[in-house]
């Protein structure tokens, strides 16, 4: 089983590397908005998963990055990867001031205080004069979905990685107790605040760079489009859906809920929101600790038997 | 016929099962005492028989009715109170009000006033503290808010879980007056201790519990002169 | 004059705000469960009761007893059918409330297209205002502003003293106490979620008089929720009336001295400064 | 019995030689009016069995927040080796050498037993692997090896509570805060916890004991004794000292002690 | 996915392929597709599904008539709820997989200028029925047309009116949106010409529901003409506020905001005096309307609005070049619709065949009288003078 698994990976690699070869415009977009939203369903597990610390605002890291790129290769016209990787370097700067203060709050009042954060943060960033505020921004076209692609498949292969290499290390051990009981954890030796906020920097990180790819892909952005609240819900669903804290779950749910997602739009426009809201709370009803930790459990009771 | 019969009594929290087959009994009007290690199922036990935890097999037979699986109201209803381990007092609420929940069930709720009026009878010194907030009690204070609140539902069939928990010694003795008084007053008593010596000279007859499981029955004396009893429970060798 | 006529102004939106939030408040206070769906009940009575007055002429205060009934009824039902059946653990319970009232909240919305569709409407009615020499006091706000007063006040009442009020703290203080002393939890939870979701319903038709809706407004109100209650202190119910009235006076002076766009940051602003320095809300008690 | 009186004696003659570990000194907490800490001071030595009793809110478990750096008081200092560590975070002081166990068990449910105690064994582990090793050890000799790989949540009171002991040892602590550590045991079982506590004094590592009414265990196991009530400390001294100070039996033991334990 | 690709092989196989020369009505060849993606959820969802209306009428009226080069119309479209990204994707859709002959554009600035780079990547020219911006269309794209008239239209009738009555001093407020910055860019040009200035101008948070310090302010700068750039989800709560504030500027305009036809459902008798702005008049005397209104009513059981009829006009343009163009060829469609110049139910349509900017739409100005929706600019289809100034609240 275990075995299995890495030349599978290395074939999924290989096909995501080789798809926009062979996949048309549409699919290749598809693919993009799957991968987007999984890579920031990784991000956001990191600090919500492992830490346990519930956050609705790390949009606002997307929407700095996005902004970031789009100011940069609008104004200094630097390659958009370069500006890109300069959006996340600047919502990983943000995040640590950020982190400092807001790591301070618990449960709900730490998520609903970084939806409020993100807010302030959109608010501020569209307040810049050079962003056109409400009016947007234009990004010069023609790079093209495939470059942003490769961008974004390579940040979330990353962010995969980041989150086998947590879950097996040192530092994804300390996140994990402090996410059973902080106080205990601190007096284990576990240095809180900083695996908080490095946690919490690395949830920022990786939206960070996802924005500059998602501005290429728009070509013009504006505050809504970028500080999307319900990329933010969806990502997190996501997360929770496939399994909190766990290295599969962003993917498997990520992978669930696009293609429920996509194939409601497609056959049931008008009534949409409203399937995939009672589906989503059928799903947490029946597997209410996600996917992964329901096979898991199926499988260890099989493999017990 | 017993007043409350429990037969092997099984019950799990997720995959930790912690009761294997408890069994125990108690007549109308005599106090029992249910021993055991911590964690050898005694609280699980008396949430049990309230309906707080369900049990997963077994039966439960109050007056000659079978009320396993029936809902804590239900059960309260019938004439059973459990003064809950670590007391579990309603903190941000007064003493009174504290007491007043004991009296939600429909059966007294109607004379819930008069009821305080003979749980402060009872207990006098509550009468003073009545518009305090129960979180700011002493220990000892807490622990007869909680009596008092399950007094308030005129149970037939009292149950006590570790009514000494983290009191002084001689409060503990205090406590266990209060015990003997409400008996006296024909209220049948399931006591659940770790402060076995005492536990065993208040009751009548009691119940050993390893593991889960009813492993000893006898009257007071016989539990206390057990040499098995002796070594485990009362560091006497 | 200008300044008080922004005070008033203000102390009328934090009336409105105070309305809206006061049934997240209750259900937050009781089950500590964040409701992402609330700001979805309040606009789907609000479009219902202007849909009712613009297809029929109902008088919108007239379908106040209907709306209170069928979001009693339908809080009951959620509760009953759904938040009841979510695990116990205190870890994961916390994630799946909130994932549950969101996919409820997307649930609402799409309903709320499908019935109604995606147009604003609002209710003609008290859209005056009461002179008072050079200040106006809008009606309907006044009339948003003594309801939740009221219903604040009332239902601080129904929680101190009466039986139901005392089970409902009961149960939100000590799980276990409370059945031990034979409430039906349950029950009391289904009360509580069913009267926060009345009330939500009756603030949304009351709304309907104030804003231009379409049934995918509900987020706004959900964020002021939050925001209220946070400020004015969790389970807090005067304290929230309180809460909602800082938040109003910021919005109505920062947007008149700070240039609107950028006044949106400041209530975000004041209710982070809460939450880090006063975790218990301006009026509650500090968290033990 | 003999044996062990002598080996009080041997630690206590050293006791006036040796420099103390632990320094409190005049330290005072007061919560929302409470009093909790009224000016508390005391010292504890290398390998010393030193036990704090005093009954429910005497204020032991506040001291020992106070101690490992949970709480800050509002006055008085401790010093720890030597150096103030009033003001330090918690981890650092966990780090320095002051391990603690809860009252309430508190073990993180989600994680392997193993895990739960490698989270401390990171401190001086150079690879989370290491770690791990280091956590069998310390799991297998507080004998609960058999679970190891279970989640902690599975664990009946009475492991939890030897998972508390591991998981501080693990931080090779020279001082270890042990806060009620017998409450909840049977008196079996509460003689192998103080046949543990006099093992690790012979390892050197300098334990407090938080007691509530234990006193037939606390007078054979201890070498000195602080009593605290209502946050004031009343008496100090040697287990026959603390047994005929009267102020002790008039405020603490009130009644004859007849079933203590 | 799959599945649909099955059932088009099977289908496109058991039709024979017909000759697709003047055969009425009934089965010659496979239809033409027009694809298209609307706002049916999401923060535009208010007139999606009378754009959605609009092409269904247009497409039954062609189809019962023999369609277009002999062919009938399909119509396949899908809800990009609102979102950029989901529009874009879309796009891509229609195009590779459901290989649609012909895509119309989206609704509002945000999703038409990402889709408008898939358009310009394909080539396939797309009218864009609901996108009154400029500024995408000047950025050098050259399959995209805009369908509606620029925003300068929006604001002359208005601003002529004012000049017509000597009032000078402008206040222009808007949500913060990409649609109301351009409009309110749009004004220094317009109010230059007839001497106007501008004395206050503010933009208020897209999502914003209360108004009340924003009106202090402009009434604190007492101009003449207070222009509010809003939607219909801000105009209610902007035009309340005034009132509440018993304020009454000497003329009001809520750009299209208070342009529905039902505005007057949701604001009652404060109504009277307001100002606003339409691509699309249904009480525009044409003979084009009435048969328009008739059929929208007896199809859909409801008045239709300015989204049905723009994007309905959008399909007689398509069709008048498709005409021109003689088939589907891309290049050939492009070439046809930049050079048309046909009159639709909205107006005459004719683009700058450079940048696809409108340059033959104008819109209609209207006033509230009434409770009513009275025409009063331009004077050529007008049926009512304007009533200057707005009523004071108290003589109402």
């Amino acid at each position: 089983m275990k075995r299995a698994a890495v030349p599978l990976a290395v074939l999924a690699i290989i096909a995501l590397l080789l798809a926009p070869l062979r996949l048309n415009g549409y699919a290749i977009n598809l693919l993009y908005v799957t991968v987007l939203s999984i890579a920031l369903a990784y991000g956001w597990n990191i600090i919500s998963g492992y830490a346990g610390y519930f956050s609705f605002g790390q949009i606002a890291f997307f929407g700095v990055g996005a902004y970031a790129t789009a100011l940069i290769v609008v104004n200094l016209h630097w390659y958009w990867m370069a500006a890109a990787l300069a959006g996340g370097v600047l919502a990983l700067a943000l995040a640590i001031p950020l982190g400092y203060v807001m790591l301070r709050l618990r449960g709900p009042f730490f998520a609903m205080g970084m939806f409020g954060m993100a807010q302030m943060v959109r608010v501020l960033v569209t307040a810049v004069p050079a962003t056109g505020s409400g009016s947007g921004l234009f990004l010069p076209p023609g790079s093209g979905i495939t470059e942003v692609y490769y961008w974004t498949l390579a940040i979330c292969l990353g962010a995969i990685a980041l989150t086998v290499w947590i879950d097996r290390s040192a530092f994804g051990l300390r996140l994990q107790a402090l996410r059973e009981d902080e106080q205990v954890a601190a007096t284990l030796g576990v240095e809180t605040t900083r695996a908080k906020i490095t946690a919490f920097g690395l949830s920022a990180l990786i939206p960070g760079l996802l924005g500059g790819g998602y501005a290429l892909f728009l070509t013009y952005i504006e505050p809504d489009a970028v500080f999307s609240s319900r990329l933010d819900l969806q990502s997190i669903v996501m997360a929770i859906l496939g399994g909190l804290g766990t290295v599969w779950g962003p993917l498997i749910g990520g992978l669930v809920m696009t293609q429920i997602s996509e194939a409601l739009w497609a056959r049931f426009p008008q009534i949409y929101l409203m399937i995939f809201g009672g589906l989503l709370v059928v799903l947490l009803i029946a597997l209410p600790r996600g996917i992964v930790p329901a096979l898991a459990a199926r499988f260890a009771r099989r493999s017990g038997a | 016929m017993s007043l409350l019969t429990v037969t092997a009594l099984e019950a799990a929290y997720g995959d930790f099962r912690a009761l294997h087959g408890v069994s125990f009994a108690v007549e109308a009007g005599e106090i029992v005492s249910v021993i055991g290690a911590n964690g050898a199922g005694k609280t699980t036990a008396l949430k049990s028989v309230m309906g707080i935890v369900r049990p997963g097999a077994g039966e439960i037979v109050f007056d000659g009715e079978r009320i396993d699986g029936r809902a804590p109201r239900e059960i309260v209803e019938r004439g059973l109170a459990l003064v809950p381990e670590g007391r579990n007092l309603f903190r941000e609420m007064t003493v009174e009000e504290n007491l007043l929940v004991g009296a939600h069930v429909r059966r007294v709720r109607g004379r819930a006033a008069a009821r305080l009026g003979e749980v402060y009878a009872r207990f006098p010194m509550l009468q003073p503290l009545r518009r305090r907030a129960a979180g700011t009690l002493s220990g000892g204070q807490q622990q007869v808010v909680a009596i008092g609140r399950a007094l308030m539902s005129e149970p037939r069939v009292l149950l006590m879980d570790e009514p000494s928990l983290g009191l002084a010694p001689k409060t503990t003795l205090e406590i266990f007056g209060v015990v003997r008084e409400i008996n006296r007053a024909g209220v049948a008593v399931v006591l659940v201790e770790q402060n076995v010596v005492q536990a065993l000279e208040l009751a009548a007859r009691a119940y050993v519990l390893t593991e889960g499981r009813t492993v000893m029955e006898g009257t007071a004396a016989a539990i206390r002169g057990n040499a098995d009893v002796k070594r485990r429970f009362m560091g006497e060798v | 004059m200008i300044l008080l006529q922004l005070a008033i102004n203000g102390v009328l939106l934090g009336g409105v705000l105070a309305l809206s939030a006061l049934g997240f408040n209750i259900v937050f206070g009781v089950m500590r469960v964040v409701n992402l769906a609330h700001g979805d009940f309040v606009v789907l009575a609000a479009v219902f009761a202007a849909f009712g007055f613009a297809q029929f002429g109902v008088n919108p205060l007239l379908l106040l007893p209907l709306t209170i009934v069928a979001g009693f009824a339908a809080g009951a039902l959620i509760h009953h059918v759904l938040l009841r059946r979510l695990p116990g653990e205190v870890a994961s319970a916390e994630a799946s409330s909130l994932t549950l009232t969101f996919g409820l909240s997307y649930f609402l919305t799409g309903a709320g297209l499908a019935a109604f569709g995606g147009r604003f409407v609002s209710v003609p009615y008290l859209t005056g205002a009461f002179r008072v020499g050079e200040v106006s006091v809008p009606q309907a706000r006044l009339l948003a502003f003594v309801v939740a007063v009221v219903l604040s006040l009332g239902f601080a009442l129904l929680l101190r003293s009466t039986a139901l009020g005392r089970a409902i703290r009961a149960t939100s203080q000590n799980l276990d106490g409370a059945l031990a002393c034979g409430v039906d939890v349950d029950r009391v939870r289904t009360l509580a979620f069913a009267i926060g979701t009345a009330v939500a319903t009756a603030a949304g038709t009351l709304m309907s008089f104030l804003y231009n809706l379409n049934a995918q407004q509900g987020v706004l109100f959900t964020v002021n929720a939050f925001a209220v209650v946070v400020i004015g202190g969790l389970g807090n119910y005067t304290g929230a009336v309180i809460g909602a009235l800082i938040l109003g006076l910021t919005e109505s002076f920062a947007s008149y001295f700070m240039g609107a766009t950028l006044a949106e940051a400041a209530p975000y602003l004041l209710f982070i400064l809460v939450l880090l320095f006063a975790p218990g809300g301006l009026r509650g008690r500090r968290a033990a | 019995m003999p044996q062990m009186r002598k080996r009080r004696r041997v630690v206590l003659q050293a006791w006036h030689m040796s420099a103390p570990l632990l320094v409190v000194e005049d330290v005072s907490l007061a919560f929302g009016g409470v009093q909790a800490l009224n000016g508390v001071s005391l010292e504890v030595r290398e390998g010393e069995i030193f036990a704090l009793i005093g009954p429910n809110g005497a204020g032991k478990t506040t001291l020992f927040n106070v101690i490992s750096g949970v709480l800050r008081p509002d006055g008085g200092d401790v010093r720890f080796a030597g150096r103030s560590i009033l003001g330090w975070a918690p981890h650092r002081i966990a780090r320095a050498g002051v391990a603690r166990t809860y009252q309430i068990v508190r073990p993180f449910g989600r994680l392997s037993v193993v895990d739960n105690v490698a989270v401390g064994a990171l401190v001086h582990a150079r690879t989370i692997g290491q770690a791990r090793n280091d956590a069998r050890d310390v799991v297998g000799f507080v004998g609960l090896g058999a679970y190891a790989d279970r989640p902690a949540s599975s664990l009946t009171l009475t492991q939890r509570k030897r998972l508390e002991v591991a998981r501080a040892l693990a931080l090779r602590p020279k001082l270890l805060l042990l806060d009620e550590v017998m409450a909840g045991l049977t008196p079996t079982e509460m003689d192998g916890m103080a046949e543990f506590v006099q093992h690790l004094s012979e390892r050197g590592i300098a334990a407090i004991a938080g007691i509530e009414h234990v006193m037939r265990l606390v007078m054979r196991i201890s070498h000195r004794i602080v009593v605290l009530d209502a946050g004031r400390r009343i008496a100090e001294g040697d287990p026959a000292a603390i047994q005929t100070d009267p102020a002790v039996i008039e405020a603490y033991l009130g009644a004859p002690l007849a079933g203590a334990g | 996915m799959q599945r649909s690709r099955f059932i088009r092989t099977v289908s496109a196989a058991a039709v024979t392929p017909a000759l697709a020369t003047a055969v009425p009505a009934q089965a010659q060849g496979a239809p033409i597709t027009i694809g298209a993606s609307l706002s049916l959820t999401g923060i535009f969802a208010d007139g999606g599904k009378y754009s959605l209306e609009g092409y269904q009428l247009w497409i039954k009226q062609q189809n019962a008539k023999g369609g277009v080069l002999g062919r009938q119309i399909a119509l396949k479209f899908y809800d990009d709820q609102s979102e950029p990204a989901t529009g874009v994707r879309l796009y891509e859709r229609l195009i590779n997989e459901d290989k649609v002959d012909i895509i119309m554009g989206p609704y509002g600035t945000a999703i038409t200028a990402p889709a408008a780079n898939v358009a310009e990547r394909y080539k396939m020219p797309m009218i864009c029925p609901e996108t009154a911006d400029v500024v995408m269309f000047q950025r050098g794209f050259k399959y995209i047309f805009q369908g509606l008239g620029p925003v300068q239209t929006y604001l002359y009738g208005v601003l002529q009116i004012a000049k017509d009555h000597g009032f000078k001093k402008l206040a222009l407020i808007g949500p913060d949106t990409a649609f109301s910055h351009a409009l309110v860019n749009a004004v220094p040009e317009v109010a230059r010409g007839f001497g106007q200035g501008i004395v206050f101008t503010e933009f208020y948070p897209a999502r914003a529901s209360d108004f009340a310090s924003v009106i202090e302010k402009v009434k604190a700068a007492s101009p003449d003409v207070v222009l509010a750039m809003a939607f219909p989800n801000d105009a209610i709560g902007v035009l309340r506020q005034l009132k509440q504030s018993n304020y009454a500027p000497k003329m009001f305009y809520e750009a299209v905001g208070a342009s529905d036809p039902r505005f007057v459902e949701s604001a009652g008798k404060d109504v009277n005096g307001v100002f606003s702005v339409t691509a699309w008049d249904p009480d525009a005397r044409t003979p084009e309307n009435e048969s328009f209104k008739t059929s929208y009513r007896a199809e859909f059981k409801r008045e239709p609005d300015y989204h049905s009829a723009s994007n309905y006009s959008s399909l007689e343009v398509l069709a008048a070049a498709l005409k021109r163009a003689g088939s589907l060829d891309r290049e050939k469609l492009r070439d046809a619709i930049a050079t048309t110049h046909v009159k639709t139910l909205i107006g005459n349509w004719r683009v700058d065949p450079r940048t696809g900017i409108q340059l033959g739409y104008t819109s209609y100005i209207l006033q509230w009288q009434n409770g009513k929706q009275v025409i009063v600019y331009p004077g050529n289809v007008a049926h009512g003078k304007p009533l200057v100034p707005f009523p004071a609240w108290s003589s109402r």
